[in-house]
């Protein structure tokens, strides 16, 4: 689950630093909002556009990833072509298309472990705030591994429920999943002290 | 009785029983076998939380998979974990969650509470917290909550394993004063000593199935 | 903060991963889905206070823009960042913070009511303060027009999410009073 | 050697151990009691995951209260339930958790990781993911992850509760390989029969410290 939706190969792209990647994204946010008109919008997507080929990502799977978001952008489109005109409509369906772009191609060419270190690498520069890179993966590690333990604590609290012959309310399934889940975390925290 | 004919089970990719046969009439069963072996599994087909893919499930005649809420009634079920099945942060609340779809007038259920905690050894815990309760007086609750709907037969996945010694007895007690059938899953060898019968499961299938004594006795050599 | 806190935290960002496994409601209309993880807010502020549901949120975010698929319909990346309906998303760590901080004033007399109304607002207010002026402003849709068309669309449901946080935000005071709302980070 | 001081715990409002004075020296020493008798709360003390409300706990001659870590160094602690004590979601990950202060070359983590494997009977699992592994497998992950940080003393908490026959002598087999001490906490009287030392809690209070045989028999008489 960590890499659903990285794409392993070996580009340019895959090569660049993750920290310089993620650093990217909001440069070129601020550019294509900083810098209106359908002209510059267009532009910045031909650039990510070129970025495809380079990417080693098959067309058809970043197409795959985009598919929600394009949905949304021509609602965008024709919204804004109702309360606006032409050219705004396609600055602003362009510039998200560009955006978004861009940021699924990191994302697809990245490795989830890669950011997290890059995070870990920048917490680290800033611990005297008092951001700490154990912590932090820490924290992200123990989030997958509960995912599948709530998933079981769900599963086990509705067929108690099911048993006792009422099946669909939610609170009542919500408060006992709480409660175990709670008391887990507390043991969970004994175990990492006793560990570490 | 509850009988199975020709039962398969799949979970996910995984067939975990496979083309079960029993009539379950004893009114004293124990259910062993190692981790993994599908007990669980059984014991849930036995009151439609699980429905076979393929067989049939019938319990007093009633198809699981025509009338599971039919089926389920007879059924009572206890798990080995008491929170998993407590509703409400109080005793008596807790306990009537089971008869609300009955709408009784509120005295009816009162009365019916407390004369099941009485039964458990739990007279007069109505008003107790139930995060104040230990682990044993907790798992008497639950079985309280299940014994108050006068299930016909009793299914009970590992309910004493965190237990101790007199808590175990406690609940074992309690079971043993239930009027019906009783189905029993557990890893304790102790608690099946008296039954009428013990089956044994085996990577979803059922290895020794006889009375207590001959049967509990294969258990052990199979886990050399 | 304990070992328990990073422990809550990493928990309830898993909580908010499996809402996301509930199937979401796509609005054609709007392009944003009716999600169940607009309870997160709720549930992680009124039972984590403020400090520790928020970092919770942003943890959960985290994950999602590293490109875990942990969002309703499981979308995930950096690419839900920067949409028009992003807005929301924000909405999100602004009203776990809103109502973790209510929470945690209202808990030694937290009842349904006053819970409901913090979820009304926080989670429910919050969320659309951030969110609906943002959706207006990236898609030019007048803030009226977006917020009838969002409203119409989402307010039902989150005002049933809100009825289920604070049922469950107030039982849980009751079963599991070990974790008062962010009190139990100051304790320790 | 750990020792216990005129030690008294309390817990919210109760007093959970009262004035316990104990020199742990025996090289398997089994802990048996009632529930809520103190058990827990007593192997916690061991560690310093609590510390004495009054008196003190020495382990090796280090006040838990004086040097937490390093007491906490030399003791190793095993829980019930093997999905409260691991945190990582594949095995290697989670193996190698106990060892990140120490700060050791990645290959030296790695072979560290295998060998312990090896010594609990999962080689070869590094790679495998938590949640596809079995209860039984599970633990053994986990007595692993406490293994492999080479403690001289091992507490452990009811660790075979949830496991079957033959899991319970794989992890009680990888117990007893164990060269330092053992303090072992159950409701399973069969786990300790062998043991030099059976110490039997009651209401925060030893009431039977003696050899394995004896102490079994008059625990068994005390729960009557
Ligand atoms: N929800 C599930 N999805 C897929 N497979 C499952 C599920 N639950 C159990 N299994 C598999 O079914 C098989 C039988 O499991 P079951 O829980 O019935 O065993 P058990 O005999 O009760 O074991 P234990 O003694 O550990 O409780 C196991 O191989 C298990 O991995
Ligand atoms: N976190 C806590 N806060 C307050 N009281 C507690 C807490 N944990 C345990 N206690 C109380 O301390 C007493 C001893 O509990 P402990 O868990 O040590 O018993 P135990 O012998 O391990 O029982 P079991 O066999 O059920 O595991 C009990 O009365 C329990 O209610
Ligand atoms: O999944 C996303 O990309 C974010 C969705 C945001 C959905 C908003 S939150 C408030 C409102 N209530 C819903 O059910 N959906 C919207
Ligand atoms: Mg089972
Ligand atoms: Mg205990």
């Amino acid at each position: 689950m960590i890499d659903a939706l990285y794409i392993a190969a070996d580009s340019p792209l895959h090569r660049l630093p993750a920290g310089l990647k993620l650093a990217a994204i909001p440069v070129l946010a601020a550019l294509l909002f900083a810098l209106p008109g359908w002209p510059v919008a267009a532009v910045g997507l031909a650039i990510v556009l070129a970025l495809l080929p380079v990417s080693g990502v098959p067309p058809r799977r970043a197409a795959k990833q985009l598919r929600p978001a394009i949905a949304v952008i021509a609602v965008l489109f024709l919204v804004q072509l109702w309360f606006t005109d032409v050219a705004a409509a396609a600055g602003a369906a362009l510039r998200f298309l560009a955006l978004i772009l861009a940021a699924t191609l990191l994302t697809m060419t990245t490795r989830a472990t890669a950011l997290i270190e890059a995070l870990e690498a920048l917490f680290r520069r800033l611990a005297w705030t008092g951001l700490s890179p154990e912590r932090l993966s820490l924290a992200i590690a123990l989030t997958l591994r509960f995912i599948p333990v709530l998933g079981q604590v769900v599963e086990e609290v509705r067929e108690a429920q099911a048993a006792r012959g009422r099946d669909r309310s939610i609170v009542a399934l919500a408060v006992p999943v709480l409660v175990r889940l709670l008391k887990t975390a507390d043991e969970v925290a004994e175990a990492i002290d006793a560990r570490s | 009785m509850i009988e199975l004919r020709n039962v398969t089970l799949h979970r996910g990719e995984r067939r975990v029983l496979d083309g079960l046969s029993l009539s379950l009439a004893e009114p004293r069963i124990g259910i062993l076998g190692a981790n993994g072996s599908g007990k669980s599994s059984f014991a849930r087909l036995l009151n439609g939380l699980l429905l076979p893919t393929s067989g049939h499930v019938t319990v007093d005649g009633i198809d699981t998979r025509d009338d599971v809420k039919a089926a389920r009634r007879r059924v009572g079920f206890l798990f080995q974990n008491p929170d998993n099945q407590i509703v409400h942060p109080t005793v008596a609340e807790d306990i009537a969650f089971g008869l609300k779809p009955r709408r009784l007038p509120k005295p009816a259920v009162a009365a019916a509470v407390s004369a099941i905690l009485a039964r458990v050894g739990l007279a007069g815990s109505e008003e107790r917290l139930i995060h104040e309760l230990s682990g044993g007086e907790r798992q008497l609750v639950a079985l309280a909550g299940v014994l108050v709907m006068e299930p016909a037969h009793l299914v009970l996945d590992e309910p004493t394993t965190l237990l101790d010694l007199r808590n175990r007895r406690r609940i074992a007690a309690a079971v043993a004063d239930f009027p019906g059938q009783v189905i029993l899953v557990t890893h304790d060898l102790d608690l099946v000593e008296s039954f009428d019968r013990v089956i044994v499961f085996e990577a979803g299938h059922v290895v020794v199935d006889d009375r207590s004594g001959p049967a509990v006795h294969a258990y052990r050599a199979l886990c050399r | 903060m304990a070992t328990r806190d990073i422990v809550y935290i990493a928990l309830f960002a898993a909580l908010m991963a499996v809402l996301g496994a509930f199937p979401p409601l796509m609005i054609p209309a709007l392009g944003i889905p009716i999600t169940a993880q607009s309870m997160g807010p709720m549930l992680i502020g009124g039972i984590l206070g403020a400090r520790r549901g928020l970092l919770s949120m942003l943890l959960f975010l985290l994950l999602v823009a590293v490109g875990l698929p942990l969002l309703s319909g499981g979308r995930g990346g950096l690419g839900v960042f920067v949409g028009p309906w992003s807005g929301f998303i924000y909405g999100w760590v602004a009203a776990t913070l809103v109502v973790g901080f209510a929470a945690e004033r209202l808990w030694p007399r937290l009842n349904f009511v006053t819970a409901f109304l913090t979820m009304v607002a926080g989670g429910i207010g919050v969320v659309y303060a951030v969110g609906v002026p943002w959706y207006s402003a990236m898609s030019g849709m007048d803030l009226g027009a977006a917020f009838i068309g969002s409203a119409a669309a989402f307010i039902p449901g989150d005002l049933i999410k809100a009825g289920v946080g604070a049922a469950v935000v107030v039982a849980l005071r009751k079963s599991y009073p070990a974790v008062p709302a962010g009190l139990a980070s100051r304790r320790s």
